[in-house]
């Protein structure tokens, strides 16, 4: 592999890290489902990119369903569900956006330390990408944890995934890496068909208790 | 024929501690009412009164037990054959092996076990009190006569009274301190459980401290009769237990003849006429107590005892 | 290949397209008994045939039995599950639409968890465990009430992160075989990753190993990955409690065992057995304390589920033949005896119209049948003779205590702890003044009481082979 | 061939528990059920008095059952065989009493088919020969016992007890377990063979020590883990409650005796000096404790308790010595704590048969609502009387006997070279004389308030004696009450095996020496001779007697109770058995329990009654237990809040899990 090759790798594979903080640092709805599409064509291009190194057009397939379906349609429908069940737009955050930053900034160094030491027979390549998967995987798990609000944890699990993606083209000749990209779409086609269908707004994620100990006698426990 | 003749000597101290008894109990109520300034009953009077009590009939309430019967006789016997086994004027008589120290103990805890629950057969409210505080009284000088048996069978190794007493005589025992602190809480208890001044009063009836004229207080005629000559005997025991362990010279021990017994005989009278002086000498020096204050008068006697045992192991070297 | 192996895999499958179609419950129903039956067979018949092995399946010592017992709990639940949703629809709880989803989710479930066990590709066995994850997803859902979708949601959510991190470590694995075996399928299939284990990136493998721990271990239900645990067994339908609690967490430790041994095959990776047994203790005293104050009955066996994933999780971090023989001695057995505490539960719950335990009382008054059956399971899953679970224990115990004695009396405190907590609510069940209806009862016995003949007998006396298995299995795991 | 008989005796028990599940329903089921019981209990009997006798022992049998790979392994040594009769002795009593008895079931079901599981659960803990077998067994046991206390599962108490037993014991087992892990070894040498073998280092055989005390003890009832026993003994039927009280603490015993002196079999001075002191605190609590019970089965149970504690006392002797190669006087104390075993199983399932009787007659277990009941039921009134004077150590019965060769043991404590023995060897002598007399006072007590005195409700003045199976085995059990008291040498012989099987020694052969009477050590040192003593005191009362009736008078008038003069002829005015220890309470009560005494006194000229009441609690709860089990509570409930998180909170969780685990991976090189 030239260094060439070797460059661009890095730079998607770098580009979505970045994206991956950027979404982080957003506190709109919509603008967050801008940065996820972007992120989503960036992966597109970062797979695109080792198949044509590795020479595995198979994984043409993979890119191809990440920007069709992460880049356009799940964004899209996202939006409708947005408008239509009308989640107001700000996003609360438990933390706020310097912390954190701070945080994700702590998690990179995290996942960089622990791929870096690993060179044994693993190419270069394979390595960068799996320190940069690590590290979106550790941001998007961050992000569902620090928004209050169903849609942005959505988003922030299809980052998480992305990452996966990222990791699983970057490990050379790979089986069932196309059969489990897709696997991974149906599974996000699930959670937002069920944002929809059981109007999960926030309530998925802040269920008032309250409600809930009406059917279920376990929290009169707790006095 | 030696059989014969054992059996006989055996005999002969049964009746010997039967006859004596209601005597040794003349001595000391008389020896007390001329303390008192008082002229005092004859010194044969028990026997009147035993002899009186038994031709009477007896009166039962209606609904008494065929245990309130029992208990008198039962009481007697347990206080005669303990009485009858502990060596008086002879060592190793016959039967002399059959009970040792403890067992003595425990046959006159069976007594008192019949009486306490004669006490409460009919259910009046004095056989009650007479009963528990008999109880109370038991449960505090059983632990300092274990004590005591503890240190004299330590001195002599054995709980064999012939034994102890032979130990005793011959043995190399020379004047040891802890003996002295045994002798001690020995008379303690002694007076605890023949029912004397201080922890009880065999002289009044109406008294609200009383123990043992509590328990038998509805008896009456023959039965009655049974209980007094008990009291007597249990008097004589502790008398002759007291020398047995602790002054037993001049008791017939090696040799079996006549004369030797005589000799113990007359050596074993005279001491029990002294104690029977010396206890109602002692009586009148003191006070009645109340029942609270038993424990530590007991507790007194159980230290002493303790204090003993501790010392021997000192003087033996641990 | 047409080995026992194709039908095992093949039956479910089919089944679970010709049930999509079938509306009628009692047909699909019946149909769902005679699949789980003709799976059983398969599985049996597995015995008999010769052991298969490529890169993409394999049948070993380690899942042969495991394999019979899914296909058996499995079919025993679908006889026990005819039955309660018969019941379930009489009261309109559940419409048959629904249960058309049912029946076919259900033997989609059995089948993604028969691929899981026979796969010798570690991407595969994850596929397996996924798809079985989401289908009981969809089941546990299935009564549409407001907690049962929250509960459902829970599972989701939890359950995609987890599938998540063990597919990277799934990824991670490859890439440290990649270099080693080379590229493409047999650097995935798992005996010969054992094979050359020694001669991996210790490393990496610790990471990989790091990432299917949570992964898996969000499955199994160790705390603190088991918040969906309890909700997904108390709100789903009880027979899906029962194969979820008797084998889903199974085939989920099976999977982690399965990367464990790799571990234990490389001289020097991260300790896992310490990791390992930190994380069962943990489970064990967490949910040991979480047993006293529960209401609902479902809730409470789920937590006791945990605790006994903790159980095992302990033993299998502690290694060495006695404690790993008690560690898959106690998978086999809480299979059988948990799922017969759900089948008694199950009915419990209907005749008395409740899973409130407040409202079930003196229960051996009213339907001493069943009362009958939850005592002897919980006797059986607190570890008290003459039932198998105390052999198991007795092992685990004792060899840990000579071994590692402080750990060992966390152990046993744990042990006490829940033991308490589980018989306090039995004898609230069971005795004292009866309330609630005692009206008979429409249930099949047979499962329950079978299922309770077999943990006895595993008590008092183990079939030869089967000692075997585990001893090999055992000596593998290190 | 006894080994044979064993197993075939538990294997017809436990066939007769699934046969009275079966025909539980029948009215003929319980004298069934029972009467098979009597037959296989005899024959276990038998065969255990038959290998003790002619020293047919030591035969193995391997199960197929049991552990994988090794099976499991039956034995039968002195010790077993000694301990078998015990077990089936009781069961025998227990099943002719039951045949009477268990007619008044009223849910059979709930009782018959547990009692059969019950026996065969002891019959088989005391043949096991590996840990596995030993410990299923001795589960086994726990839970039939524990299912009885539940047999009449509708009063809230008896679940608390059944409950508080169930966990305490299981609490036990997983001491024996730890114990045993420990002997056996990483490796799993889990017979009892391999246990034998294996020297064990002194650390290792302390700390399997106090894992025994600990766990057999808590079955055994030591205090302070003899909580659960007052609680779950009473709340079983009569005849359950004399095989838990009068069996299977003997079985527990047998547990510690089997470990200690078998399997480790290394005493050292401080694991004997542990034994003594706790077995005379027991002594002296368990009666206590029974002193100030109202209950009359309650009232057995703590007075288990006190017999525990002496037998435990003989058995820390024993061990003292044998630490101090004393084997004579090992074997002696040895001998008397297996004699307590023996006598404490006679009298204590002979009370409780009473109690059972009296419970069955009045419908009343509280002893302040009884009295004169030894004219209502005479019969049940000899027969407990008799058990009172032997639980009390009164000669000429047997109670008196072990104590007495107890305290000859004490005796030649002082020669142990070892300070810490030597002090407390006497002192836990004067406990026991202050047990032995409390007993007295205690059953003084339960047999004057219950039998004695005016009936105080209808419920005794309506009582009346029992049928003729119950009366039968009490009257069996007293005469053996009278038997071993009396001719004590013969069961000695019998015991030497046994002692010397434990402690490499054995008393002095008794069979020979004149008169029938026993010698601990040496004819010169102690001698006791019942059979002499009961035919003096028998000659003497009679004599006086007769020569009383034939030459004063006999004459006897019946008349009103005298009572000094002012009778009153209330009932309540007699003695109740509260205001029988109150003294006693006063004295040494009140440092050892928290006691409630309330007394409302009313204003004069009122007439509103005066009203004294009091409460003792057991003090092990208000210290031990109590705080124990809120702390489990209370954490429960602040772990409970974990249930109701939110997902993203337990998504925090697992986050936070990941990153710890990542960063040890980075840390770890």
């Amino acid at each position: 592999m030239t260094s060439l090759q070797f460059d661009i790798a890095h730079l998607l594979a770098g580009g979505m890290l970045v994206l991956s903080l950027l979404l982080l640092y957003q506190d709109r709805i919509l603008a967050t489902l801008n940065v996820f599409a972007l992120q989503a064509i960036v992966l597109s291009l970062a797979v695109a990119w080792q198949a044509y190194v590795q020479g595995a057009m198979h994984l043409m397939v993979t890119a191809l369903i990440a920007l069709v379906v992460k880049g356009f349609v799940i964004p899209a429908a996202l939006n409708r569900i947005v408008y239509r069940l009308g989640i107001h737009r700000e996003i609360e955050q438990v933390i706020g956006a310097g912390p954190t930053m701070l945080t994700g900034l702590g998690l990179i160094a995290l996942s960089i330390l622990l791929v870096m030491p690993v060179n044994v027979g693993v190419t270069a390549l394979a390595r960068e990408d799996l320190a940069f998967a690590l590290a979106v995987i550790l941001l998007g798990l961050l992000m569902m944890i620090t928004r209050r609000n169903a849609v942005t944890q959505i988003v922030g699990f299809m980052s998480l995934e992305n990452g996966l993606i990222l990791a699983a083209t970057g490990a050379r000749g790979m089986p069932l890496v196309v059969e489990i990209s897709v696997a991974f779409s149906i599974l996000i086609a699930f959670s937002v068909f069920g944002i929809f269908v059981f109007r999960i707004r926030e309530r998925f994620d802040t269920v008032d208790l309250a409600a809930l100990d009406r059917f279920r006698s376990e929290r009169s426990t707790l006095q | 024929m030696a059989m014969i003749y054992d059996l006989v000597a055996q005999g002969l101290q049964m009746i010997l501690v039967l006859a004596v008894a209601p005597f040794i109990l003349g001595v000391t109520r008389k020896v007390k009412a001329r303390l008192l300034r008082r002229i005092g009953p004859p010194l044969l009077q028990p026997y009147r009164d035993i002899w009186k009590l038994m031709h009477k009939e007896a009166v039962m309430a209606h609904d008494a037990s065929w245990l309130y019967r029992g208990t008198p006789y039962l009481l007697f016997a347990t206080t005669w054959v303990a009485a009858a086994l502990i060596p008086t004027y002879s060592t190793g008589l016959l039967f002399s092996w059959s009970a040792d120290l403890i067992a003595i103990v425990a046959l006159l805890a069976t007594g008192r076990f019949a009486l306490a629950l004669a006490g409460m057969d009919v259910g009046t409210a004095f056989g009650g009190i007479g009963s528990s505080r008999e109880m109370l009284i038991a449960s505090l000088a059983e632990p300092a006569m274990l004590l005591v048996v503890f240190t004299v069978s330590l001195v002599a190794g054995t709980t064999q009274l012939s034994a102890i007493a032979e130990h005793m005589i011959h043995g190399s025992v020379g004047l040891r301190v802890s003996l002295g602190l045994v002798l001690f809480s020995f008379i303690f208890v002694a007076i605890a459980e023949n029912a004397r001044i201080p922890i009880d009063n065999p002289a009044t009836h109406l008294e609200l401290t009383m123990v043992h004229e509590a328990m038998v207080l509805e008896y009456s005629g023959r039965h009655l009769a049974m209980i007094e000559a008990a009291a007597a005997l249990k008097l004589t025991l502790y008398f002759s237990l007291l020398v047995c362990l602790f002054l037993p010279f001049g008791m017939a021990t090696g040799d079996k003849s006549p004369l030797a017994f005589a000799i113990g005989l007359a050596f074993y009278l005279s001491k029990i006429m002294l104690l029977a002086v010396l206890l109602p000498i002692a009586e009148t020096a003191v006070a009645k107590m109340r029942v609270f204050r038993y424990p530590v008068f007991l507790g007194g006697a159980f230290a002493t005892a303790a204090l003993a045992v501790f010392l021997l192991f000192v003087s033996q070297g641990f | 290949m047409t080995s026992p192996l194709t039908y095992l895999l093949a039956i479910p499958a089919a089944a679970t397209l010709l049930l999509g179609l079938i509306a009628h419950y009692r047909i699909g129903a019946l149909l769902n008994v005679l699949a789980s039956g003709a799976t059983l067979v398969a599985a049996v018949a597995l015995l008999f045939a010769d052991r298969v092995r490529t890169d993409i399946f394999i049948i070993d010592d380690f899942n042969i039995y495991l394999v019979i017992l899914t296909a058996f709990v499995g079919f025993t639940t679908s006889i026990f599950s005819a039955t309660y949703i018969g019941h379930e629809l009489e009261i309109g709880k559940l419409t048959p639409v629904f249960l058309r989803f049912y029946h076919a989710l259900y033997q989609a479930m059995m089948a993604a968890m028969n691929l899981a066990l026979v796969s010798n590709n570690v991407g595969l066995l994850w596929v397996g465990v996924e798809v079985a994850t989401l289908s009981t997803v969809m089941m546990v859902g299935i009564y549409r009430t407001p907690e049962a979708i929250e509960a459902a949601w829970k599972y989701f959510i939890l359950g995609s992160v987890g599938i998540a991190l063990a597919f990277f470590g799934t990824i991670l694995i490859y890439l440290v075989a990649q270099p080693v075996i080379g590229e493409g399928l047999p650097a995935m299939a798992w005996d010969l990753l054992l094979r050359n284990g020694a001669a991996f990136d210790a490393k990496l493998l610790s990471l990989a190993f790091v990432f299917l721990l949570v992964g898996y271990g969000t499955k199994i239900g160790l705390a603190p990955f088991h918040a969906w645990l309890p909700d997904a067994h108390a709100e789903g339908p009880t027979p899906i409690s029962a194969v979820l609690s008797g084998l889903l967490l199974n085939v989920a430790l099976y999977a982690l065992l399965r990367f464990k041994m790799l571990l234990a095959a490389h001289p020097d990776t991260l300790n896992v057995g310490a990791i390992m047994i930190a994380l069962g203790l943990i489970s064990l005293i967490f949910s040991g304390f979480m047993l006293y104050r529960r209401r609902d009955i479902k809730r409470l066996f789920a937590y006791s589920s945990i605790e006994h994933m903790g159980i095992m999780t302990f033993a299998f971090g502690m290694g060495g033949p006695l404690a790993n023989f008690a560690g898959l001695l106690h998978m086999t057995l809480h299979s059988l005896i948990k799922s017969a505490i759900f089948f008694a539960v199950g009915h419990i719950a209907q005749v008395k119209g409740t899973q409130r335990i407040s409202q079930i009382r003196g229960l051996s008054v009213t339907h001493p049948v069943l009362a009958v059956g939850l005592a002897l399971g919980v006797i059986a899953i607190a570890g008290l003779p003459p039932f198998g679970m105390f052999l198991s224990e007795f092992m685990l115990v004792t060899s840990s205590f000579a071994r590692q004695p402080l750990l060992a009396l966390v152990l046993v405190a744990g042990l006490l702890i829940a033991f308490g907590a589980l018989v306090l609510r039995m004898q609230d069940v069971l005795f004292g003044e009866p309330n609630g209806p005692a009206g008979g009862v429409k249930a099949s016995y047979i499962p329950l009481f079978v299922h309770l003949a077999l943990a006895l007998m595993a008590g008092l006396w183990l079939p030869e082979p089967m000692v075997n298995w585990f001893r090999a299995v055992a000596a593998q795991l290190g | 061939m006894p080994l044979r008989i064993g197993l075939a005796c538990v294997v017809a028990y436990l066939v007769a528990a699934v046969l009275a599940v079966v025909i539980g329903r029948r009215r003929a089921a319980p004298a069934v059920v029972y009467g098979a019981i009597v037959a296989i209990s005899a024959a276990g009997l038998g065969s255990a008095f038959f290998a003790l006798v002619s020293g047919d022992l030591n035969t193995r049998l391997a199960l197929p059952l049991g552990l994988p790979l090794t099976g499991g392994a039956l034995r039968i040594d002195a010790l077993s065989a000694f301990f078998l009769l015990v077990v089936n002795l009781g069961g025998l009593a227990a099943g002719v009493y039951g045949i009477g008895y268990g007619r008044h079931e009223r849910s059979p079901l709930r009782v018959l088919p547990y009692i059969p599981a019950y026996l065969a659960g002891m019959n088989f803990v005391l043949m096991a020969d590996d840990a596995f077998t030993f410990l299923v067994a001795w589960e086994f046991m726990s839970l039939a016992s524990w299912i009885l206390v539940l047999a009449d599962h509708r009063r809230e108490e008896n679940a608390r007890a059944a409950y508080i037993y169930i966990v305490m014991a299981s609490a036990g087992t997983l001491c024996l377990l730890l114990a045993f892990g420990l002997l056996a070894g990483p490796h799993g040498g889990y017979a009892f063979t391999a246990m034998r073998e294996a020297a064990q280092p002194p650390l290792i055989a302390g700390l399997v020590f106090l894992l025994a005390l600990v766990g057999a003890g808590s079955k055994a009832g030591l205090v302070p883990l003899h909580i659960w026993l007052p609680l779950a003994h009473p709340a079983a039927p009569s005849h359950v409650s004399a095989l838990m009280s009068g069996v299977m603490t003997k079985v527990a015993i047998y547990g510690f005796i089997r470990i200690v002196f078998d399997l480790v079999n290394e005493p050292a001075s401080w694991m004997s000096l542990i034994v003594i002191a706790f077995g005379g605190v027991t002594a002296v609590l368990g009666v206590l404790y029974a002193l100030l019970q109202q209950d009359i089965k309650r009232l057995l149970a703590y007075s288990t308790v006190e017999n525990v504690g002496i037998i435990f006392v003989g058995l820390g002797l024993a061990m003292a010595f044998r630490a101090h190669d004393m084997a004579v006087p090992a074997a002696l104390a040895m001998t008397a704590a297996l004699l307590h075993v023996l006598n404490h199983s006679f009298f204590k399932s002979l009370l409780f048969f009473g109690a059972g009787a009296v419970v069955h007659a009045s419908g009343e277990r509280d002893m302040e609502r009884l009295g004169g009941l030894i004219r209502r039921m005479p019969h049940t009134a000899i027969v407990f009387l008799i058990g009172c004077a032997a639980i009390s150590a009164l000669p000429p019965l047997n109670g008196f006997v072990s104590e007495w060769m107890t305290f000859q043991a004490i005796l030649v404590g002082p020669q142990l070279p070892h300070w810490g023995l030597k002090l407390i060897v006497p002192t836990v002598g004067a406990l026991l004389a202050l047990a032995a007399a409390f007993a007295a006072a205690c059953f003084v007590k339960l047999f004057g308030t219950v039998f004695l005195g005016r009936a105080r409700t209808a419920a005794a003045r309506n009582a009346h004696d029992v049928d003729r199976f119950s009366l039968a085995a009490m009257y069996a059990l007293a005469a053996l009450c009278f038997l071993s008291g009396v001719v004590p040498g013969p069961l000695i012989d019998m015991l030497a095996p046994v002692a010397h099987a434990l402690v490499r020694a054995r008393m002095p052969e008794q069979s020979g020496i004149a008169w029938l009477s026993i010698v601990p050590i040496a004819a010169s040192r102690s001698s006791y001779n019942g059979l002499i003593i009961l035919s003096f005191l028998i000659c003497s009362g009679v004599l006086t007697a007769t020569v009383i009736h034939r030459f004063a008078t006999r004459a006897t008038r019946r008349s009103a109770i005298w009572d000094c003069g002012y009778p009153d002829p209330s009932l309540v005015t007699q003695y109740s058995g509260s205001s029988f220890v109150m003294p006693i309470r006063r004295v040494f009560g009140a440092a050892l329990f928290d006691i409630r005494e309330t007394v409302e006194m009313p204003p004069p000229g009122s007439a509103k009654p005066a009203r004294f009441s009091l409460k003792v609690f057991d003090p092990a709860w208000r210290f031990a237990y109590g705080p124990g089990t809120r702390a489990i509570w209370t954490a429960a409930g602040k772990l409970n809040r974990l249930q109701f998180l939110t997902i993203r909170r337990y998504l925090m969780l697992v986050f936070a899990a990941l990153i710890v685990l990542l960063i040890v991976v980075a840390a770890w090189r």
